[in-house]
């Protein structure tokens, strides 16, 4: 069984109520967007955010990725708005 | 020779300058800067900030960093470069970012210093908190703008 | 606001920068800046740069930067900006010229700062003079691609 | 009859020997082009300037002038190179 690490950011650790957490994924989580959909079955929160049609960003292992990024076993992954530095 | 810093107190934009100079030997020609400052913006509803707070990602900001670094290096003919970004509460007025880039001529330096900053305001993760005088507070939302600014680069 | 000076000691690019910030208020997001220094160039047929003279025409060069601080006045979006030009002799990797601007964004700053530093180069009275090792000296020819950066704001 | 000062800068005034001067103008000197062509009879530098094809810059009272810009008494006429500054 596959454990990562999650980490949120921002608005989005606020509306989550936590910055990060350990979890355990099921066996059908093997990407990004399988990732996603099983986070916003599982955290009323996340599902509230995709009806909005608020943008989030997603980083594995700390790099950007998209939808068909792999996620396994030790990974890192981190959820959080759009970025507004500089 | 690139330097880059992400820090919670102030910088001295006038010793990094001389700084960067000095790093680049006798053929820095010219050297490109930009600081970006806390804007007394009014809030939603015309509250007041008081505080603006820049959290960020320990870790992936110093790689997204160092990344943006490597592709303004591969792009432009630079002698060096500089980015020092800060986190943490910060007032109205005070500097928030520093970027820095040295070449032989200008327009290298120059148009190195808009991609740093248009690169970082959209591929470096930093957030931006505003806290008002009333008690209440928002996130910065990221605007198109900067999306397009970045995206003239591509 | 808009400070020009022409002199020939140094300059501190640090407290220009947070003089011109301070003086633009709490509306002040970013600044541009421009800091161009003495390059080490290979002199015709190889001889080693000793010392470039900026020379300038007193009373209308103070004129003509005015006008071109005007010039970027009506075309960007503009809280402020400084010209601090240096004269007489100056080494290798010393500080010539320092072009800064400030605006509510990023891209005011950073486009004024361009422009001002490419009309500087093309309509302000300077001449370089290099002096040689060997005790020759020539004079700085005008660019192509100086007029051509200049040109790119007509 | 018509006196300007002339100033001469860089490499101009390398050539011509001189950094300024006080002169007399002829009546035919009504413009910056005249002036030119009547300082180009008196002075052999400025002739081989023009035969070597090496562009110079004119100002009037410290503006940037054009052939057809006037010169009347009392003006201060600048000749120098293409400028280099910055």
């Amino acid at each position: 069984m596959a454990r990562v690490r999650l980490l949120y950011f921002a608005w989005l650790r606020d509306r989550i109520g936590r910055a990060e957490e350990d979890t355990q994924l099921p066996p059908e989580v093997t990407d990004v967007a399988t990732l996603l959909g099983w986070l916003r079955g599982r955290e009323p929160a996340l599902a509230a955010l995709a009806g909005e049609g608020r943008a989030i960003r997603i980083a594995v292992n700390q790099e950007f990725a998209r939808p068909d990024t792999a996620v396994a076993d030790g990974d890192e992954v981190a959820l959080f708005p759009p970025v507004t530095g500089g | 020779m690139a330097t880059v810093r992400i820090q919670t107190g102030p910088f001295d934009a006038g010793a990094e300058l001389a700084a960067l100079a000095e790093s680049c030997g006798v053929g820095v020609g010219g050297l490109g800067c930009f600081m970006g400052v806390v804007r007394a913006d009014p809030g939603a509803g015309g509250r007041a900030l008081r505080t603006l707070t820049l959290e960020h990602y320990p870790g992936m900001t110093e790689r997204a960093i160092a990344a943006i670094v490597e592709a303004a290096e591969r792009r432009f003919d630079l002698l060096g470069c500089t980015v020092v970004h800060r986190v943490g509460p910060l007032g109205i007025g005070e500097p928030i970012v520093l970027v820095l880039a040295a070449a032989a001529h200008r327009a290298a330096a120059l148009d190195a210093t808009g991609f740093l900053i248009d690169w970082l305001k959209t591929r470096a993760p930093f957030w931006k908190r505003q806290d008002y005088a009333d008690g209440s507070y928002d996130w910065v939302e990221a605007r198109h703008e900067d999306e397009d600014a970045a995206g003239r680069w591509d």
